[in-house]
C-alpha cells in the first residue's frame, strides 16, 4: 500500500488534464452520436469531481499559502516552470468549475447545446466543452504566468468555436467580435507582463508577488536601462493599465463590455453558461492573483477612478439590463452588473487605506459572489435555453403567463432570479452583503451609490418574471423535463445551502485572503 | 565475468552489423531491421555501463526502458509507413521510392 | 437561560418547515397541506405562549429582562459575523400576536380558499410568510432582521401575486416588492452603517451588543445615530407604508383576502413599526429622527384617512385605513416611545385582522364582489359577520370601550404632551393631525358599513349572500372577542401593558380631557356620516354625496392625490430613460463609434500595408527568391532521393569526425 | 482423580496432540521440499561440483516428468468431460473408463510416419515444434506450486511468464510459414494476430495484481494474498479457525472488485492466448482445416498438442497464483494440493467453456479484443488504482464495483454489434 | 559465466549477420528474432533481468511480429524474397563503411580505460524504476504514453484505410 499523500504531487495536473483526455476519448465514437458523446463527455468532465473532493479533503484550510504545488522546470533559460497549485483564492473557483462544467454537459441536450441546428457536430461540441474545462482549470491553478497565459487563451479558443459553430443567427460576427476583443485585451496583458518579466527576470507569479512593492521600481529601472529615460516614470502605470485591460475585458468592466451582450446573445446556451458562469470569473480571479499582488501600489493610486468604473459597471449594467427586450440580453447585462460588485470589491481593497477586517470581508465576498453568481447565472441561462427550446426565442413579446402550464419552471426560475437579486437565504445575498459591508468601510459613498444596483436588479428581474410567468397565459407549454429539473435543482440546492450556511465556502478562502490582505498592508 | 571492453566490442560489432544492414539492404523493412539492431546494440552499451558503473545511477537503465518503448512505437509507425508507401508505390524496394513529391 | 430562550429559533423554523414540506406536495393533497401548515403554526403559537409566559415570570425579570441566544454565522478575516434570537417582552408580545393571528387566518383560509386550484401552494406561501415574520420579530441582530425582512417581502410578493393571471395582480406583486425595496435600500445602508459603527449587528450580547453599553455610546457620537435611525426608518417606512412609499399597500389588495388580513393589516406592515421599536435605543439618541418619525406618521395618518373617504373597493378602504393607522403607530413611537406604538400595533392587529376577515367573508359569500356600491343589505343575510364587523369598526374608530379606544387614546395623549419635551413650533401639529385622522376614520368606516351592510342589495352577489361557513366564522368571532377586551390591558392608570413592556418607564400620565374629546369627536363623525349616507345615498345607482357636492375634491381623493402618477411621470420615466440611454450608448458609442472606428482604422492600416507589401517589398523579394532557386538547381544533384545514399554520406562524415576525435584525444588508461 | 491420558492431563494432552498434528501437517506440506533438500545434501557430500547440477535437476526434473503426465491426464479429462456435456460416453475402450487412452494415443503418434511437405522450408518446419515446447516449459518455472515449491524464484516472475510465453507466437509463425501451405500460413497469421491482440488485456489484467501486490515475484504475490489477522493466544478453536480461514482465503484478489473483473478478463484473454474454444479460429476446421499444424503429423504434431495443453496448465496456474491465492488455502489440505486443486478447477472451467460456447468469427474476435476487452482492462487498472488510493475499503468496493459495472455496461452499449455488415477476411 | 558470454557472442553475431545477409526475407526476420533473444540473454548476463524480460516481451513478442506482418503484407506471401536482388546498388560501399565504423569504434574503445566489474552484481531495483517513472521521469513517461497511443492510433488508421480500400475493391 502506497502512502496516501503521494498522489498530491499530480492531483492538480490530473484534475486539469482529465477533461482533455476525455476530449481525445470522444474520438472513439461517431461524430453525430450525441448521446454517446454526452455520456463520455459527462464522464470525463465529472471525473475531476472525485479529484477535487480529494483535494478538498486534504486541503489545509488554515494554511494561507499554496498547496498541492507541482513545480517542474520547463523552459529554464526563460525562467518558465510548469508550476501549479491551489490556494484559497482558487479553490472555490476550482470546485465551481468541477460542478458547473459537468452540470452544463449534463444539461446539454438539443437546443441548449446548439445541436438542433448542427446535429452532426455533436462530438465537436462536447470536445470543445471539455477543452474549455481544461482551460478553466489551468487558469485557476497555474502559477507561472507563461502557462497561465496559455490556459487563459486556451479557454478563449474553444469558446470562439463554440460560438462560431453552434451559435444563433449572428454567430459569426459575434464570435469574431468576442475573439478580437478579448484577444486584444490579452495581447495588451501579455505585452505588459513581458515588460514585467524583462524587468524582474521571472514569470513566476509567486516570486513576483513576493517582490510586490519593488516591481514599479524595477520597471522604471528597466525603462531607464533600455534608454527610455522619459518613459521611466510612467512605466509602472502603463504596464499596470495594460495588464488591467486584459482582465477588464474579460470580466468585463464598463466600458469594455460591449462584446459581452452580443456574444452571450448568440452563443449556444451551454457556451453562454460557461462564459458567464466560469469564464467571467477568470478575469476577477486574475485581478486577485496577478493585479493585486503585483501592482498594489499602482492600484492604490488609481483606486478611486477604478471604483467609479466599477460603479458604472454595476449601475449602467443594471439600467441597460432593464431596457432589454429579451431574456438573454437581460441576463447578459445582469452578468455585467453582478460582476461589477466583484470589481468594486477588488478595487476597494486595492485602495491603500482601510482596515484589515473590511478588506478581508470584501475579498471573501468577491470570491463568494463569484460562486453565487456562477450558480445563479448558470441557472438563468439554462432556463433561457429551456424557453428558447420551447418557443424558438426568448423575446418578452411572445411570452406570458407560463406559470399556469409550467409551475415548476416558474418556481425554480423564480428561485434563481431571487438568488440573483440578492434575496437573503440564498447565496447571492451573502456575497453582496460581504462586499458591501467591506466596501462600505473602505469607501462609503461609492458603496451607498452602488446599493442602488440592488434596487435596479430587483426591478429588471421582477419585470422579467412578470412578463414571462405572470399575467394571462399566452402560450401553452410543457413543464420542465426531468433533466432540466435535475440541473435546476442542483443549482438551487447550492444556492440555498451557501445562502444559509456560508461558513464552509468562506472558510475555503479566508486564510488565503487574510494573508493577501496582510501582504497588501 | 567478461570485462566491460568485451561487452563494448560486442556492441560495436552488432552496431556495425546493423549499420551494414541499413546501408546495403534493398528492402525497406530490412532497413528497419538494421535500425532495430543498432538500437539494441546501443541498449547493451547502456546496460553494460550501468552494470560496471555506479549501481545507484539508474538513468541509463531508464533510458533503455524508454528506448525500448520508443522502438516499439517506431516499429509500429515505421511499418505503417512502409505499408502506406507500399500501397502508394506498389513496391518496398528502397531505390524505387526516390520521388520526393507525393 | 431558559429552554425557550435557547430554542426560540424553533418558532420560526416550524412554519418554515411546514412551507418546505408543502412545497413538495402535489396539487391534489389539499387537506394534507392545510393540516401541515396548521400544525406548524399551531405549534409555533404554543411555543409563543411558552415564551410569553417566560417573559412574565419573575425569574425573567431577575435575569435582566431579556435573554439572547447568539450563534456564529460565518468568519471572515478574524471577525465572526454572529446572528441571534432574542426573547424580551417586545419580541414575546410580537410573537404572540403574530402567531395567534396567523393561526386564525390560516384557519380562515381553509374556508376561504376552498375552491382555489392552488390551495396547497397557498398554504406553503402562508407558512413561509409566518415563518419569516416570526423570525423577524424574534431576531437579535439587525442583519437577521434584514434577512427576515426580505423574506417577508418575498412572501408578500408571492401572496399578492397569488392570482398571477390577473394582470393587475401581477403588477401589484412587483410594485409591492419594488416599492418596499426602495425603502430597503435605506435600510441596507443603515444596516451597513450600524454594523460599521457598532462593530456588531447583534442587539444584545451580554453587554457587548450594539444597543447596550459601550457600543451604543459609540453609535451616539457624531451624526451616526441620526443617520442610522433615519436610514433604518426608510426601510420601516417602506414596509409600513408611510408616505410616500405607501403606494404599494392598497394595490396589494389584489391578493386573496386572508393574505390582506394577515400581511397587509395585521403583521407584515407592522414590521416597520416593530423595527423602529426594536431600534428605539438608537432613535432615542437622536431627537431629530424621532421628529421625523412623528411628523411623517401624523401626516400619513391624516393623508391616508382622507384617501379612504373616496374609495369604492371594500378592501381598499381598509387598506388606506391600515396606512392611516400605521401612521398613528409611527406617531406613537415618535412622540411617546415604544409603549403607545406597540400597544396600538397589537390592538390594531386584532381588529384589523377582524375587519379583513369580515370583509373576506363578505367577498367570499358575494361571489367575489368587492365594490361597496354593489353590495348592501348584508346585515340581514350575514348577521354574525355583520355583528363582528361592527365590533371591528368600533374598535378601529376608537369608540370606548373597544380596544382601539385605549390604544389610540394613549397615542393622542402622548402627542398632546409632545410639546412639553419638544420645544418646537410644529410640535403641536401631530396631535391635531391625529385628531383629524380620528374624525376621518370614524367617517369612512361609517360610510363603509352603511354601504356594505345597510339598505337593499344592489348587486347580484349581495342578493344571494349567505352566512359564512364554520372555518371562516370561527376565527372572525374569536377575533371579535379579542377586539372587545384587548384594550383593557392598557387601561389608563392601570396600564398592564406599559408595566410589561417597559417596566422602568413612567408612562405619559392620564389626560382626562383627551379621551372625552376624541370620543365626542368620533361620535360626531359617526353621526354625520350616518346622516350623509342615509337611505338616499344608498339607493342603487346613486352618486356618492361627497362626489355630488365636491366633485373636484372627490376626484383628487379618489385618485389618491395622484402620487402613483407622479412617480410614473418622474422616477419610472427617468429609470426607463437611463436604461435606454445605457443601451444606446453601448450600441452606438461604444460598439459603433469606438469599436467600429477602431476596426475601420485597422482595416485602413492593413490596406496600406497590403499596398506596401505588394508593390514595394515583394518585388525585391521575388527577385531574391529567383536567385536562390537558381542556386538550388546546383544542389539538386546531391539530393537524389535515395535514403541510403544520404545515410552513407552522413556515416562517412561521422566516421571521419569520430576518427579525428579518436586520433586527437589523448590516450586514457591502459 | 482427573482423567489422564498417557500420563498427561487432558489439557496437556490436547496441546501435545495439537503440536503433533501441526508437525504432521508441516511434514506433508513440505515433503517435496524436504526430499529436495535431502538430495541436495547428498549431492553436496558427494562432490562440491555436483550441487548446482543437482539443483538444476531438481528444478527441471519434476516439471519435465510431472507435466507431460498432467497433459495426458488433461486430455483424458477433457474428452470425458466434453463427452459428458454432449451426452455421450467418451473414451471407454482402453483401460478402465478409458484411462489408458492417452497412452494409446501417445503410442499411435510415435509410430506414425513423419511427413514433411515437399517444398517446405525444411529447417523451419522442423524447428517449429521444438521451439513451441520451449515457452510451455519455461513459464512453468516461475509458478509457485506449493509453499517453498518454486522452481525458479525470480523477482520478475510474472514478467518472465509473459516474456517467455510470447516466444510461442514465433513458433506458431514458423510452423505456419514453414509448411508452405496457404491454410497453414493463414492459420499461423490468425493465431499470431489473435495472440498479439489478446496479450494486451492478458498482461493488463495481471498488471492490476502486480500493482496492488507491489511486486513482480510470483512468490511474493502469493504471500501478499494472505491476511495478517491474529487472534488472542487463548482464543477458542472457533475464532482461531475463522481467523485461519480468513487469513488463507480472505486475501485472495478475486475477492476484490478489480480482482473479479481482472480474473474474468484474465480468463477470457487466457482462453484466446491458448487458442481454445471459443477462440479457436486459428485452427477452425471448418475454415482452414487445422491452421498451422495442418502439415504436421506424428510426433511433431504431438508436440504441438502437448505444448497447448501444458500452456493451458501454466495459464491456469498463473491465474490461480494471481487471483486465487496460489497455494494458499485452509488446512488440512497441504499447499501443493491446494494449488493443483485450483488449477484443476480452472481447467475444468475451460473445458466447460469449450463445451458450451460456439466459435467466434474472426472480425468479432478482433473487435472483441480491441474494442471491448482492452478498454475494460484499462478501466480495471483504474479500478485497482482506486482500490489502492482510496482510504476506505467500503468506498473502494462500491466505487470500484460501480466503475467496473459502469464500464461493462457502457462498453456493451458502445460496442453494440448492431446489424451484421459485410464480412472482410484479410487473411482468407 | 564466461562460457555463456562467449556462446551468446557467437549467437548474436551469427544471427545478426544472418539477419542482414539472407536472401530469404523471412529467414532474415527469424534471424533477427534470434538476435533479439540473444540481446535479451546478454542483458541477463549483465544482471539486468528485468530489462531482459522486457526485451523479450517487446522485441520478440511484439516488434518481430510486426515485422513479420509487414513482410507478409508488402509481399505476395507465396513468393517471398526468393527472387530479385536483395541488396541495393551501392552495397559494397555500405559494407566498407560499416566495417570502417567498427574499426573506428574499436580503435576508440581500445584507447579507453574501463573499470573492473563490481562484485557482487548490483540488483536492478525494479520498484525504484517504477517509482522514478512516475516522479522524476514523469514527463518523459507521459510523453511516451502519448507517443505509444499515437502510434497505436496511427497504425489503426492505416488498417482502417486498408479495409476501406478492400471494401471499394469488392
Amino acid at each position: 500500500m502506497i502512502a496516501l499523500p503521494e498522489i498530491h504531487f499530480c492531483l492538480v495536473s490530473a484534475l486539469t488534464f482529465l477533461p482533455l483526455l476525455g476530449a481525445l476519448a470522444l474520438f472513439l465514437v461517431r461524430a453525430d452520436d450525441a448521446t454517446s458523446c454526452r455520456r463520455i463527455a459527462l464522464a470525463a468532465s465529472s471525473a475531476p469531481i472525485l479529484l477535487a473532493l480529494r483535494l478538498l479533503h486534504d486541503f489545509d484550510l488554515a494554511a494561507p499559502g499554496l498547496q498541492f504545488t507541482t513545480r517542474v522546470p520547463w523552459i529554464s533559460f526563460l525562467g518558465i516552470d510548469y508550476h501549479v497549485g491551489v490556494d484559497g483564492l482558487s479553490l472555490a473557483l476550482l470546485l465551481l468549475v468541477s460542478v458547473l462544467a459537468p452540470l452544463t454537459i449534463f444539461g446539454s441536450v438539443g437546443h441548449t447545446a446548439g445541436l438542433d441546428a448542427r446535429p452532426r457536430d455533436a462530438r465537436a461540441f462536447f470536445a470543445l466543452m471539455l477543452v474549455e474545462q481544461t482551460g478553466l482549470y489551468g487558469t485557476f491553478t497555474a502559477l507561472n504566468f507563461f502557462h497561465w497565459f496559455i490556459f487563459w487563451e486556451a479557454s478563449l479558443v474553444p469558446m470562439f468555436f463554440l460560438v462560431k459553430m453552434f451559435g444563433g443567427k449572428g454567430r459569426t460576427a459575434a464570435s469574431y467580435q468576442f475573439f478580437v476583443y478579448t484577444f486584444l485585451g490579452s495581447v495588451a496583458m501579455l505585452l505588459g507582463m513581458q515588460l514585467v518579466y524583462l524587468a524582474t527576470g521571472t514569470w513566476d507569479l509567486l516570486d513576483l508577488a513576493r517582490m510586490g512593492a519593488e516591481i514599479p521600481e524595477k520597471l522604471s529601472n528597466f525603462a531607464r536601462s533600455v534608454g527610455l529615460e522619459r518613459f521611466a516614470a510612467a512605466a509602472p502605470r502603463t504596464v499596470f493599465l495594460m495588464v488591467l485591460i486584459g482582465f477588464a475585458v474579460k470580466v468585463p468592466m464598463w466600458p469594455l463590455h460591449t462584446w459581452l451582450p452580443r456574444t452571450y446573445g448568440q452563443a449556444p446556451i451551454a457556451g453562454a453558461i460557461l462564459l458567464t458562469g466560469l469564464m467571467s470569473k477568470m478575469g476577477v480571479y486574475g485581478l486577485l492573483r496577478i493585479v493585486l499582488p503585483l501592482f498594489g501600489t499602482e492600484m492604490a493610486q488609481l483606486a478611486t477612478p477604478l471604483m467609479l468604473f466599477a460603479l458604472a459597471t454595476v449601475l449602467l449594467g443594471a439600467w441597460t439590463a432593464a431596457a432589454q427586450k429579451d431574456l438573454r440580453g437581460l441576463i447578459s447585462y445582469s452578468s455585467v452588473s453582478h460582476l461589477g460588485y466583484c470589481l468594486l470589491g477588488v478595487f476597494a481593497v486595492g485602495a491603500a487605506t482601510g482596515r484589515f477586517e473590511e478588506k478581508a470581508l470584501a475579498l471573501n465576498g468577491v470570491i463568494f459572489q463569484m460562486v453565487a453568481h456562477g450558480l445563479s447565472a448558470t441557472g438563468l441561462f439554462y432556463f433561457a435555453g429551456a424557453i428558447e427550446a420551447r418557443f424558438g426565442g426568448c423575446d418578452y413579446d411572445r411570452l406570458g403567463g407560463l406559470r399556469r402550464s409550467a409551475p415548476v419552471f416558474a418556481g425554480l426560475m423564480g428561485l434563481l432570479a431571487f438568488a440573483a437579486l440578492g434575496l437573503p437565504g440564498l447565496a447571492g445575498f451573502v456575497g453582496e452583503f460581504m462586499i458591501f459591508r467591506g466596501v462600505f468601510g473602505l469607501s462609503g459613498a461609492i458603496a451607498c451609490a452602488a446599493v442602488l444596483g440592488l434596487l435596479l436588479t430587483a426591478f429588471y428581474l421582477l419585470t422579467m418574471l412578470g412578463k414571462i410567468f405572470f399575467g394571462p397565459a399566452i402560450p401553452e407549454t410543457s413543464d420542465l423535463t426531468l433533466r432540466e429539473r435535475a440541473v435546476a435543482a442542483a443549482l438551487s440546492a447550492g444556492l440555498f445551502l451557501f445562502g444559509v450556511l456560508p461558513e464552509p465556502l468562506i472558510r475555503l478562502s479566508n486564510a488565503a485572503v487574510s494573508s493577501l490582505v496582510r501582504r497588501l498592508g | 565475468m567478461p570485462t566491460l571492453h568485451e561487452y563494448l566490442f560486442l556492441a560495436a560489432a552488432l552496431f556495425s552489423i546493423g549499420l551494414a544492414g541499413v546501408l546495403t539492404r534493398r528492402n525497406i523493412i530490412l532497413v528497419l531491421v538494421g535500425i532495430e539492431m543498432m538500437l539494441n546494440a546501443a541498449n547493451v552499451n547502456l546496460v553494460a555501463f550501468w552494470r560496471y558503473g555506479d549501481a545507484a545511477a539508474t538513468d541509463g537503465v531508464m533510458l533503455v526502458l524508454f528506448g525500448i518503448a520508443i522502438a516499439g512505437a517506431e516499429a509500429a509507425v515505421g511499418l505503417a509507413l512502409i505499408i502506406a508507401v507500399y500501397r502508394r508505390f506498389r513496391t518496398s524496394r528502397l531505390e524505387e521510392v526516390a520521388g520526393l513529391k507525393g | 437561560m431558559s429552554w425557550i430562550s435557547r430554542n426560540l429559533w424553533l418558532i420560526p423554523l416550524l412554519p418554515f418547515a411546514a412551507a418546505g414540506i408543502t412545497a413538495f406536495f402535489p396539487r391534489a393533497w389539499r387537506r394534507a397541506s392545510a393540516a401541515t401548515a396548521l400544525a406548524g403554526i399551531a405549534t409555533a403559537f404554543a411555543l409563543s405562549l411558552v415564551a410569553l409566559a417566560r417573559t412574565m415570570s419573575p425569574a425573567f425579570a431577575a435575569a435582566g429582562g431579556r435573554e439572547a441566544f447568539n450563534f456564529a454565522w460565518f468568519t471572515s478575516g478574524e471577525t465572526t459575523a454572529r446572528l441571534g434570537f432574542l426573547l424580551d417582552p417586545l419580541s414575546a408580545i410580537m410573537l404572540f400576536a403574530v402567531s395567534l393571528i396567523s393561526l386564525l387566518v390560516f384557519a380562515f383560509s381553509v374556508g376561504y380558499m376552498d375552491e382555489d386550484d392552488n390551495f396547497t401552494r397557498f398554504f406553503c406561501f402562508l407558512s413561509f410568510f409566518a415563518g419569516s415574520m416570526l423570525a423577524l420579530v424574534a431576531a437579535n441582530s439587525l442583519l437577521l432582521i434584514f434577512v427576515a425582512w426580505e423574506l417577508v417581502g418575498l412572501s408578500s410578493y408571492l401572496l399578492i401575486g397569488f392570482w398571477y393571471r390577473k394582470p393587475s395582480a401581477a403588477a401589484a406583486m412587483k410594485k409591492a416588492f419594488l416599492v418596499t425595496r426602495v425603502g430597503d435600500l435605506g435600510f441596507f445602508i443603515g444596516l451597513l452603517w450600524f454594523y460599521q459603527g457598532a462593530g456588531t449587528s447583534l442587539f444584545y450580547d451580554l453587554g457587548n451588543g450594539a444597543l447596550e453599553g459601550a457600543r451604543l455610546d459609540a453609535l451616539a457620537g457624531g451624526a451616526a445615530a441620526t443617520t442610522v435611525a433615519l436610514l433604518v426608518f426608510c426601510g420601516a417606512a417602506g414596509k409600513s407604508g408611510q408616505f410616500p412609499l405607501h403606494v404599494w399597500l392598497p394595490d396589494a389588495m389584489e391578493g386573496p383576502t386572508p393574505v390582506s388580513a394577515l400581511i397587509h393589516a395585521a403583521t407584515m406592515v407592522a414590521a416597520g413599526v416593530f423595527l423602529v421599536a426594536r431600534l428605539f435605543p438608537v432613535f432615542e439618541l437622536s431627537p431629530a429622527a424621532l421628529h421625523a418619525v412623528a411628523c411623517l406618521g401624523a401626516f400619513t395618518a391624516l393623508f391616508a384617512a382622507s384617501i379612504a373617504l373616496a374609495q369604492w373597493d371594500l378592501k381598499r378602504i381598509l387598506a388606506y385605513s391600515t396606512v392611516s393607522q400605521l401612521g398613528y403607530m409611527m406617531l406613537g413611537l415618535g412622540v411617546g416611545g415604544v409603549v403607545p406604538g406597540i400597544f396600538h400595533l397589537t390592538t390594531h392587529a386584532f381588529f384589523k385582522a377582524l375587519l379583513f376577515l369580515g370583509a373576506g367573508a363578505v367577498i367570499h359569500n358575494c361571489h367575489h364582489e368587492q365594490d361597496i356600491r354593489r353590495l348592501g343589505g348584508l346585515k340581514d343575510r350575514m348577521p354574525l359577520t355583520f355583528a363582528a364587523y361592527v365590533v371591528g369598526a368600533f374598535a378601529l374608530v376608537g369608540l370606548p370601550p373597544f380596544s382601539g379606544f385605549f390604544s389610540k387614546d394613549e397615542i393622542l395623549a402622548a402627542a398632546w404632551r409632545y410639546p412639553d419635551h419638544c420645544p418646537w413650533w410644529g410640535a403641536r401639529l401631530p396631535f391635531w393631525a391625529a385628531l383629524g385622522g380620528a374624525f376621518l376614520t370614524a367617517f369612512y368606516m361609517t360610510r363603509q358599513v352603511r354601504y356594505a351592510f345597510f339598505g337593499a342589495p344592489r348587486g347580484e352577489g349581495a342578493a344571494h349572500a349567505r352566512e359564512a361557513g364554520r372555518w371562516m366564522l370561527a376565527p372572525i368571532l374569536i377575533l371579535a372577542a379579542i377586539s372587545v377586551v384587548a384594550g383593557f390591558v392598557g387601561f389608563p392608570g392601570a396600564n398592564r401593558f406599559q408595566a410589561f413592556l417597559h417596566p422602568t418607564g413612567n408612562g405619559h400620565g392620564f389626560v382626562p380631557g383627551i379621551p372625552l374629546a376624541s370620543a365626542a369627536l368620533i361620535l360626531l363623525a359617526i353621526g354625520v356620516a350616518w346622516k350623509v349616507y342615509g337611505p338616499a345615498a344608498l339607493a342603487a345607482g346613486a352618486k356618492d354625496p361627497i362626489e355630488r357636492r365636491f366633485p373636484r375634491i372627490f376626484a383628487l381623493l379618489h385618485g389618491k392625490y395622484f402620487v402613483d402618477e407622479l412617480f410614473a411621470a418622474t422616477l419610472l420615466r427617468a429609470n426607463r430613460a437611463l436604461g435606454a440611454a445605457g443601451s444606446w450608448f453601448d450600441r452606438w458609442i461604444l460598439d459603433g463609434l469606438a469599436v467600429g472606428g477602431l476596426s475601420v482604422f485597422v482595416r485602413a492600416l492593413s490596406f496600406v500595408n497590403h499596398l506596401l507589401d505588394e508593390r514595394i517589398f515583394n518585388r525585391g523579394f521575388d527577385r531574391g527568391c529567383g536567385a536562390l532557386q537558381e542556386a538550388g538547381f546546383l544542389n539538386r544533384r546531391l539530393q537524389n532521393g535515395l535514403v541510403q545514399h544520404y545515410l552513407k554520406v552522413a556515416t562517412a562524415a561521422a566516421v571521419l569526425l569520430a576518427a579525428l576525435l579518436v586520433l586527437l584525444t589523448k590516450r586514457n588508461g591502459p | 482423580m482427573p482423567f489422564r491420558f498417557f500420563g498427561m492431563k487432558l489439557k496437556e494432552a490436547s496441546g501435545c496432540a495439537k503440536v503433533w498434528v501441526f508437525r504432521m501437517y508441516e511434514t506433508v506440506d513440505q515433503m517435496f521440499v524436504r526430499f529436495g533438500d535431502l538430495v541436495l545434501g547428498w549431492a553436496a557430500t558427494r562432490s562440491p561440483g555436483l550441487e548446482p547440477w543437482a539443483r538444476v535437476l531438481l528444478c527441471v526434473g519434476p516439471i519435465a516428468i510431472l507435466f507431460p503426465l498432467l497433459f495426458a491426464a488433461t486430455t483424458w479429462a477433457e474428452r470425458k468431460l466434453l463427452a459428458r456435456i454432449q451426452n455421450r460416453l467418451g473414451p471407454n475402450r482402453v483401460g478402465p473408463a478409458g484411462l489408458l487412452q492417452p497412452v494409446a494415443d501417445g503410442l499411435k503418434t510415435l509410430t506414425k510416419e513423419d511427413i514433411v511437405p515437399d517444398r517446405a522450408d525444411k529447417l523451419i518446419h522442423a524447428l517449429a515444434p521444438i521451439l513451441v515446447m520451449v515457452p510451455a516449459f519455461l513459464v512453468l518455472a516461475v509458478l509457485p506450486m506449493g509453499r517453498n515449491m518454486t522452481a525458479a524464484n525470480l523477482h520478475i516472475g510474472v514478467l518472465f511468464f509473459f516474456a517467455a510465453g510470447s516466444i510461442s507466437q514465433i513458433a506458431v509463425f514458423m510452423a505456419g510459414w514453414g509448411s508452405r501451405n496457404k491454410y497453414s500460413l493463414l492459420g499461423g497469421m490468425r493465431a499470431i494476430a489473435q495472440m498479439v491482440s489478446y496479450e494486451i488485456p492478458f498482461i493488463l489484467s495481471a498488471l492490476t495484481v502486480v500493482m496492488v501486490a507491489g511486486t513482480l515475484s510470483t512468490v511474493e504475490i502469493v504471500e501478499s494474498q494472505r491476511l495478517g489477522l491474529t487472534v488472542a493466544s487463548d482464543a477458542g478453536w472457533l475464532p482461531r479457525a475463522v481467523a485461519h480461514l480468513a487469513n488463507t482465503v480472505g486475501g485472495w484478489y478475486i475477492l476484490q472488485p478489480w480482482g473479479v473483473s481482472g480474473f474474468l478478463i484474465y480468463l477470457i484473454a487466457g482462453l484466446a492466448e491458448l487458442n481454445r474454444s471459443p477462440f479457436d479460429i486459428p485452427e477452425g476446421e471448418s475454415e482452414i482445416i487445422a491452421g498451422h499444424h495442418t502439415e504436421y503429423s506424428g510426433f511433431k504434431f504431438a508436440l504441438f498438442f502437448m505444448s497447448e495443453y501444458i500452456t493451458m496448465v501454466a495459464v491456469c496456474g498463473l491465474g490461480a497464483t494471481l487471483f486465487l491465492g496460489g497455494w494458499q488455502g485452509p488446512r488440512p489440505l497441504p499447499s501443493w494440493a491446494w494449488f493443483f486443486l485450483k488449477v484443476f478447477a480452472l481447467m475444468a472451467l475451460m473445458i466447460w467453456v469449450r463445451g458450451s460456447f460456439p466459435r467466434m468469427r474472426v472480425d468479432q474476435l478482433m473487435a472483441f479484443a480491441w474494442k471491448f476487452l482492452l478498454p475494460l482492462s484499462l478501466v480495471n487498472v483504474l479500478a485497482a488504482g482506486l482500490w489502492m488510493y482510496l482510504p476506505s475499503r467500503v468506498a473502494a468496493w462500491f466505487l470500484g464495483g460501480a466503475l467496473m459495472a459502469g464500464a461493462y455496461f457502457g462498453l456493451c452499449r458502445l460496442v453494440r454489434p448492431g446489424k451484421t455488415g459485410p464480412r472482410h477476411y484479410h487473411y482468407a | 559465466m564466461r562460457t555463456a558470454f562467449i556462446l551468446i557472442t557467437f549467437w548474436t553475431l551469427a544471427s545478426g549477420l544472418l539477419a542482414i545477409s539472407r536472401r530469404n526475407m523471412i529467414h532474415c526476420a527469424l534471424a533477427l528474432i534470434s538476435f533479439f533473444a540473444g540481446i535479451a540473454a546478454l542483458l541477463f548476463t549483465l544482471s539486468a533481468d528485468f530489462l531482459g524480460a522486457v526485451q523479450l516481451l517487446i522485441y520478440v513478442g511484439a516488434i518481430s511480429v510486426l515485422i513479420l506482418f509487414a513482410l507478409l503484407v508488402t509481399h505476395d506471401a507465396s513468393r517471398l524474397g526468393d527472387r530479385g536482388a536483395p541488396f541495393s546498388r551501392g552495397k559494397w560501399s555500405g559494407w566498407m563503411l560499416s566495417a570502417l565504423v567498427f574499426v573506428v569504434l574499436g580503435f576508440g574503445l581500445h584507447r579507453v580505460a574501463v573499470p573492473p566489474p563490481p562484485d557482487p552484481a548490483p540488483a536492478l531495483p525494479v520498484a525504484e524504476i517504477g517509482r522514478l517513472l512516475v516522479t522524476r521521469h514523469a514527463v518523459p513517461f507521459l510523453a511516451m504514453a502519448l507517443l505509444l497511443t499515437a502510434a497505436l492510433v496511427g497504425s489503426a488508421l492505416v488498417a482502417i484505410e486498408e479495409s476501406s480500400e478492400h471494401a471499394r475493391k469488392e
